[in-house]
């Protein structure tokens, strides 16, 4: 196949790996990839009204489906990409034990989440911190990131000792204390994909979308801290 | 034809205008008046800065009429306002420049080195305005108006702002102006000796009404009028020289009112001048002097006798020659003299002013 | 990174020149009109201020996209709607930054007087020359705080920009927008290392700018 | 969302007021002084305008955050550091505005000249007695411009907000970030809604002002 | 002691001032001289409003020497500016009251109603500045400098302005200031109509430097000095009404050179004049002339002739009693009348001006 280009609309928590697969893809395929990144709410309404983008990689799969339900996306394209990982970090070493006891203890004066209606990993804070019994103790404490960058970037610099990241962000990180929440707390965090309907007849979006299912990007995808979806 | 014949009518907030009158084409004509009367509100319609109604002709051009105005940068008029109105971005030179290449063709008028000469700019070119005294910038500003190639010259009392030394230099060059430049110039002050010493014509204004027009010595020795009982009142008229002594520095000036000696100037014989006796300058008797430092002696006859605001003071016109002259003299010097209209006596003047 | 930079050179150059384009005569009807409803016109033009830069840009977006009137009349002359172009770009900055630039200008011409311009005329300058010869070098001071305002808010702005350009590498993606990812992507290094080359680059040209428009001000005093 | 407008009015009319504090004296000491290096700190006080909202707002969470000498001291005099309180808030807002208040004030302080302080010191007015009851109300007409200019900057002003502030409702969360999450989570209905309000409100109240001016600059001329 | 003495030296770019006087602390001292002689700069100096090296002592209070100088504020000066100094953004009557908040307490003057009454400003107190005309803003700075209750009263120009009728209108107001306000007034002028109606002392400058200063007729019938040469150039004395004829509007005054008849207001006898009489209205006879309608004959010296800039005329010193008067007139005439030093004389005096 000659080579083609695919612009990609990424939600800005997956930019680190997306640029992994990414090459991977254009060494692999030949086809040029071009990366976008943004909000997802914000991508989702640049897509509504014209965006040249081809691929969209969202942090959520509500968006992607709504995108697929009102003509937006090629129908039947969805895939999930990435199950996220939600972690509760904090910079300090010792801060958080394997039992999380400093969340139950409220031994706290910061917590810092996402923004619950707009992200993700925000919502699954919220939905841990209730399937603890927590929340109600938490809630006048939370603060909330617009998005899981800014989450993590409360915590590093020390503004909140404790917040719910995504693992992906602190995978690599030696110092500073975690723990990984169990994934029975909160429901997945599935990352889905749809082919936009103006690449449908793209070659190169359409096998970036295959790349994603395979495990070059999988194992990519585990490195970086995220759960790879379960085998089509 | 050879005037500028103008009506102007309309409002500006309480004051209202409704003025007509008809000047030459050209010599400096004045518009007199209190401050108020509206002589800037006139001279800004004839320039059409204004939108007052009425109509304009100038020389054979309708400028303005019940149709149609002209706007005010297609009128050839050159206008030199009462304070700074040189562009502080650009140079002496620059600001010459600026009205040549708007110049209206086919007008005629004095060059640019012809101006930078006669008024002296040559040092100033190169500076700003902001470095300019009050006098010279005026200077300049008449300049650029004549850079115009105007066929009127407006000036708004060009020397208002200016002060002792300076005035009097821009009196000088404003006198020597219809030399340098064909356009009339309509001038406007409330200074009576500005009026005496530069206009030929003269329009009185008050309350937005044209009180009096004429001949300027016309209207000045009209004791009905405002301008004969001021402190600067007094007579303009012609003369021409007779002779000069170099010696004495001194001129002989034959007047319509007869041989005058005045201090003057180097000059031919038979060149024209303007002469000016102020009314305070004047003195009567009843014979002629013969051991007093004053110079001048004409017989005169005298033509009425006013009151004066000065309630002391009398105005006197005494009939010289064809000339009408004003004398100021006390009351009690008319009582004692036994002055009355038709007595002949003389006239000893002490002063003439020339130009 | 180069390709940001060069591209956000670029955009607020071009923006800066199309909001004097456009802000000068706006803030010279302001300053001029005798007309009772120009404050309200002057309050529009402040109003792009209390929106969030996204929400303008999403507002934007929604006035520009393919589904608009506007977009409809855009798509039929350029090809495509102005969204997610360069020129989709100039558009969003100039609206967000107008204010800073006719703010100003406005009272830069209002300190002029009615006097300079009457002496042009009398001049024979018409209006267009005399706007061009006089009213303009004498706003100068007025026109550069514009441009400065409104050149450091174009390189600064970021939420119009990234909301309507779609952060597409050499097309849209601004230095701004490079630097927000950087700190998104927890790149911190190069977010320091561009934000401060930003910062250097925006205090030097500020300050050339502000010191020769005291020069001149002094050459002329 | 009656919660995030009060926070909004509360924040915007606090913010204007510290601008006017902060930014008055020191437009008055740029307006005045006759340092060399003043244009340097004009160009220091113009830089916040280059650096995208949301940067700023990061570095700004860096210097005041716990780690730094100034959060530690904040910590040590408040009992906790600024960040994510609402006075975090007003000192983001104000050093994002503050170009927009000091740029108007210096310019009307400037351009009242020399003369009015002079004939108030020979009536017998100290210094700051002159300032207060001549050179405070001559600027007037810039004040009101950076008065509006910071508050309508304020109101719409997001990044840096949302950055300090944490979004927590009642207590950071102002109106942007109400409008701006609305269009995240894609009820545009409900940013519309809140948009259009914040715009009208903004319109009228730039208007008043703006009209008010004109009135008191008629009465004096 | 009751005296203002000042040296003030110091550079402002290529002009350097070095000027050291004595003032009385009564009356009016007038600083006199060209444009850019440095009057302004002394002036600003004495209210402390520049920074010029030097020492200042106004009655018993140092204001100024080598180790320290009182800020402007803290000087009880009242200072009337050369032009608008109102406060835009006071109606007249605030800017009277932010005189009167400041006002230094203990010092005597004048009240507010008082001045609001003397200078005719109860129209204007509701008025913005902006609506005055340029006369009444200088009453109403007059007025406001008056209420701070100053030591000294400072005045740079005051007249040059204003024109015409709000100049007599000012003028009218600043010889009355006197009368209303104990502070001596330090006037600054290069006008010397002004300085001679309104000065009892006169410092003279140039470049820089005090040429003269002393009592002001002896200053300006002093020819090897510049005043006795300008066209205002004249001298100024004292008189006494001796009686005052209501019919003729005339009174009749004492003086140092004789009984003059002259032109003023019905007052009381024995009250005390300023006589003003101008070079230009003094004329010279060998005889008395008796049939002439000039009023006053005083019996003279000649004390000496010199030049005048203009070649053909000379000016003459009388010796007028105790007085010295000073005439201009033609070469011409000294010689026809053979004037020289010495020789007994008329002097015909055709105005006098009073106040
Ligand atoms: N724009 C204006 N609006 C309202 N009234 C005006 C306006 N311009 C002038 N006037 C009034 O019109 C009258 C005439 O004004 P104008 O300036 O023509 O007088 P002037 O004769 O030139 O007086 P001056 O000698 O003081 O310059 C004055 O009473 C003035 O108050
Ligand atoms: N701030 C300054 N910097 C440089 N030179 C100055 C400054 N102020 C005044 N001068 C110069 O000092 C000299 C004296 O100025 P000053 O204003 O005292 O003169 P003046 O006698 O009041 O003149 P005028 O009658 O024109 O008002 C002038 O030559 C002037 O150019
Ligand atoms: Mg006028
Ligand atoms: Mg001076």
């Amino acid at each position: 196949a000659h080579a083609e280009s695919v612009t990609l609309a990424v939600a800005t928590n997956f930019i680190v790996p997306v640029r992994e697969i990414a090459s991977a893809f254009e060494a692999a395929s030949g086809h040029r990839v071009r990366i976008s990144t943004g909000s997802t709410g914000k991508l989702y309404a640049q897509i509504a009204h014209g965006a040249p983008f081809d691929v969209f990689l969202a942090a959520d799969s509500e968006r992607p489906a709504r995108a697929e339900a009102e003509g937006l996306a090629v129908p039947g394209s969805r895939i999930t990409y990435a199950i996220g990982k939600l972690v509760l970090y904090s910079a300090e070493p010792a801060r958080i034990d394997a039992q999380a006891s400093v969340l139950r203890r409220g031994d706290y004066t910061r917590l810092a989440i996402a923004n619950p209606d707009t992200a993700p990993y925000g919502l699954a804070a919220v939905e841990t911190l209730r399937a603890l019994g927590l929340y109600t103790a938490a809630a006048p404490r939370l603060i909330r990131g617009d998005n899981i960058a800014q989450t993590y970037q409360f915590v590093a610099t020390g503004n909140a000792p404790l917040g719910f990241v995504a693992l992906s962000q602190v995978i690599d990180h030696a110092e500073g204390s975690r723990w990984v929440v169990p994934e029975t707390l909160y429901a997945p965090i599935h990352q889905d994909a749809v082919l936009l309907a103006r690449a449908a007849r793209n070659p190169a979006a359409g096998a970036f979308m295959q790349f994603l299912g395979s495990d070059a990007a999988r194992r990519i995808l585990i490195r970086y801290g995220y759960a790879p979806p379960p085998s089509r | 034809m050879s005037t500028l014949d103008a009506h102007f009518h309309g409002r500006h907030g309480a004051f209202s205008l409704d003025a007509a009158f008809s000047l030459p084409m050209h010599g400096v004509s004045a518009l007199f008046g209190p401050s108020g009367c509206g002589k800037t509100t006139i001279l800004r319609s004839i320039a059409g800065l204004n939108r007052m109604a009425g109509h304009l002709r100038v020389g054979d051009a309708v400028w303005q009429d019940a149709q149609r105005a002209m706007p005010a940068h297609a009128r050839a008029v050159g206008y030199v306002f009462q304070e700074a109105s040189l562009f502080a971005h650009l140079s002496v030179g620059a600001n010459l420049d600026y009205a040549i290449r708007r110049a209206k063709a086919g007008n005629a008028g004095p060059t640019r080195e012809a101006l930078v000469d006669s008024l002296g700019l040559a040092p100033l070119l190169p500076r700003m305005p902001a470095r300019l005294s009050g006098g010279e910038r005026q200077r300049v500003a008449i300049a650029r108006a004549l850079l115009t190639r105007p066929q009127v010259l407006l000036m708004d009392e060009p020397l208002s702002a200016l002060d002792g030394p300076a005035r009097d230099d821009i009196l000088g060059v404003l006198e020597a102006l219809p030399a340098v430049s064909p356009a009339p110039i309509v001038y406007v002050s409330h200074a009576i000796d500005e009026v005496a010493r530069l206009a030929d014509t003269l329009v009185v204004l008050d309350a937005g009404k044209v009180m009096a027009s004429g001949p300027t010595n016309a209207i000045l020795t009209r004791t009905d009028l405002p301008l004969a009982h001021g402190e600067h009142a007094g007579a303009v008229f012609r003369g021409r020289i007779a002779a000069h002594h170099a010696d004495a520095h001194l001129t002989e000036v034959d007047s319509d009112g007869g041989r005058l000696l005045v201090s003057a100037p180097a000059a031919p014989a038979g060149r024209a001048l303007r002469l000016r006796i102020a009314a305070r300058d004047v003195s009567i008797a009843l014979s002629r002097p013969t051991d007093s430092s004053i110079v001048n002696h004409l017989p005169a006859t005298v033509v009425d006798i006013s009151p004066d605001p000065h309630p002391g003071h009398r105005l006197v016109r005494l009939a010289v020659g064809d000339t009408v002259l004003l004398a100021r003299i006390t009351e009690h010097s008319r009582a004692r003299l036994a002055l009355a209209p038709g007595l002949a006596v003389w006239a000893l003047i002490k002063g003439v002013a020339v130009r | 990174m180069l390709e940001a930079i060069a591209l956000t050179l670029k955009l607020a150059t071009l923006s800066t020149l199309v909001l004097l384009l456009v802000g000068t005569p706006l803030a010279w009807w302001l300053a001029r009109s005798g007309a009772v409803w120009k404050e309200a016109v002057a309050a529009v033009v402040a109003l792009p201020l209390v929106l969030p830069p996204t929400v303008l840009g999403f507002y934007l977006l929604v006035a520009l996209g393919p589904n608009s009137p506007l977009g409809q009349a855009a798509t039929a002359l350029f090809g495509h709607a102005l969204p997610f172009s360069f020129a989709g770009l100039v558009i969003g900055s100039v609206i967000y930054s107008l204010p800073f630039v006719v703010q100003p200008v406005r009272n830069a011409f209002e300190a002029i007087g009615e006097r300079p311009l009457e002496v042009a005329a009398t001049l024979g300058a018409s209006p267009w020359d005399a706007f061009c010869s006089v009213a303009l070098p004498l706003a100068r001071p007025g026109l550069l705080t514009g441009a400065v305002l409104g050149f450091a808010h174009t390189v600064g702005e970021f939420g119009v920009v990234l909301m309507i350009g779609g952060n597409i590498p050499g097309e849209t993606r601004v230095l701004s927008i490079a630097i927000y990812d950087y700190v998104e992507a927890l790149e911190w290094d190069k977010a320091h290392l561009l934000a401060a080359g930003m910062v250097a680059f925006s205090f030097v040209v500020i300050l050339v700018t502000m010191l020769t428009e005291k020069r001149l001000r002094e050459r002329r005093a």
